[in-house]
């Protein structure tokens, strides 16, 4: 494996939580995200996940920089599927280990929200009546939002 | 010559994930206006470009040789 | 495995991960807290965690009912291992499961702060000169303070 | 009767894990001054005390037949 990467098989958490484990840390949190078979009253059937794939490694890599930079001591490992997914599959995986749990748990949050607006991954539902390529509306990445 | 890659919605939309263009150089505003007018339903106000794997502003200028890529609103996670 | 329970054995977070996962869930975050080397400068060799064991788990009970009235939809399973651990051991896993993930991550440090205030478990920290049971000397649980 | 449980510090002051008292029915607080008098060093201010697993006010009142517990500060987690 490597710390920050995309792959296109089933995600072991375990896996990246016992990369980021080391004799200083004393919390590690792991943050999976699922697919979910219910979104606002609509059957998902299942996802499929698009990336471009270089450019989504080097921003999971930047933003386990920010991570550093943000909160010493952490140790970062995150990885993103692609390809189909059905329900409860992992899409996104996020282990932060710390010395402290307060920062284990901040900038785990701070990962998914980063990845959620920076790194170039498109999700597309398909229900038992249609599909579409999910996008927020609104906010959109920035160069230097860093 | 530069490489410009469409992923998702505009993969679809155009039929192909990526191909050549030979009018470099140009700027980040002129490739998006150039896609609007040969993809009809390109949307490129909510469409950021990445030159060489970063993102890029629309007053960047694109050398040949650059690898671009049209980015529509990200969903991971 | 028991939804909330006291361990004499290593600790699998997969287990518990497993146990809150469902089709509605979206999001989950498993934290584990590990023995650490080093606090303040001083060098652990192993910890003792001692409990008294029925109340523990009857707490640790009572913590999730507190997390399913405050994050409706949340799952929880939480663990806690006692006996001697040494450095990296896992002491604790709290999984947590929700639709959405701010409650996940929230509902988790929600339940670590809350077993660290009233979960009747004791830790003895074992150095190379001495050895000591540690308490906090300010904070006691309150009947009645959930 | 009534069962007292020690742990941690107060199991390694008293040296025993458990044992049994004739002296219910007495109230939490009078069970924390007989600890005290009885094992020097007890440290009654910093003890809470457990009445069949749930944590009790030191005016409530211990009946024969509960199983009490003394719960120095925790340190779990």
């Amino acid at each position: 494996m490597k710390q920050f990467e995309l792959v296109d098989t089933p995600i072991d958490p375990q896996k990246y939580s016992e990369f980021v484990l080391h004799p200083a840390a004393g919390a590690v949190t792991v943050f999976t995200g699922h697919v979910r078979e219910w979104t606002h009253g609509v059957r998902t059937l299942y996802l499929s996940y698009e990336a471009y794939i270089p450019m989504a490694e080097k921003k999971l890599a930047e933003i386990g920089e920010e991570m550093e930079e943000k909160w010493p001591g952490v140790r970062v490992a995150m990885a993103h599927r692609i390809g189909e997914l059905k329900i409860s599959d992992i899409a996104v995986v996020i282990a932060v280990s710390s010395p402290h749990r307060k920062a284990a748990y901040e900038a785990n949050e701070y990962a998914i929200e980063r990845i959620k607006e920076v790194v170039p991954i498109w999700k597309k539902e398909i229900w038992e009546d249609g599909e579409e390529w999910i996008g927020a509306q609104k906010k959109y990445p920035e160069k230097g939002s860093r | 010559m530069i490489t410009v890659h469409y992923f998702a919605r505009l993969r679809e939309l155009t039929g192909k994930g990526e191909e050549s263009l030979d009018r470099a150089p140009l700027t980040v505003e002129e490739l998006l206006d150039w896609a609007e007018t040969t993809y009809p339903g390109f949307g490129k106000d909510t469409i950021h470009v990445a030159v060489n794997e970063e993102y890029a502003r629309k007053e960047d200028v694109i050398q040949a040789g650059d690898v671009c890529a049209f980015i529509p609103p990200v969903s991971g996670g």
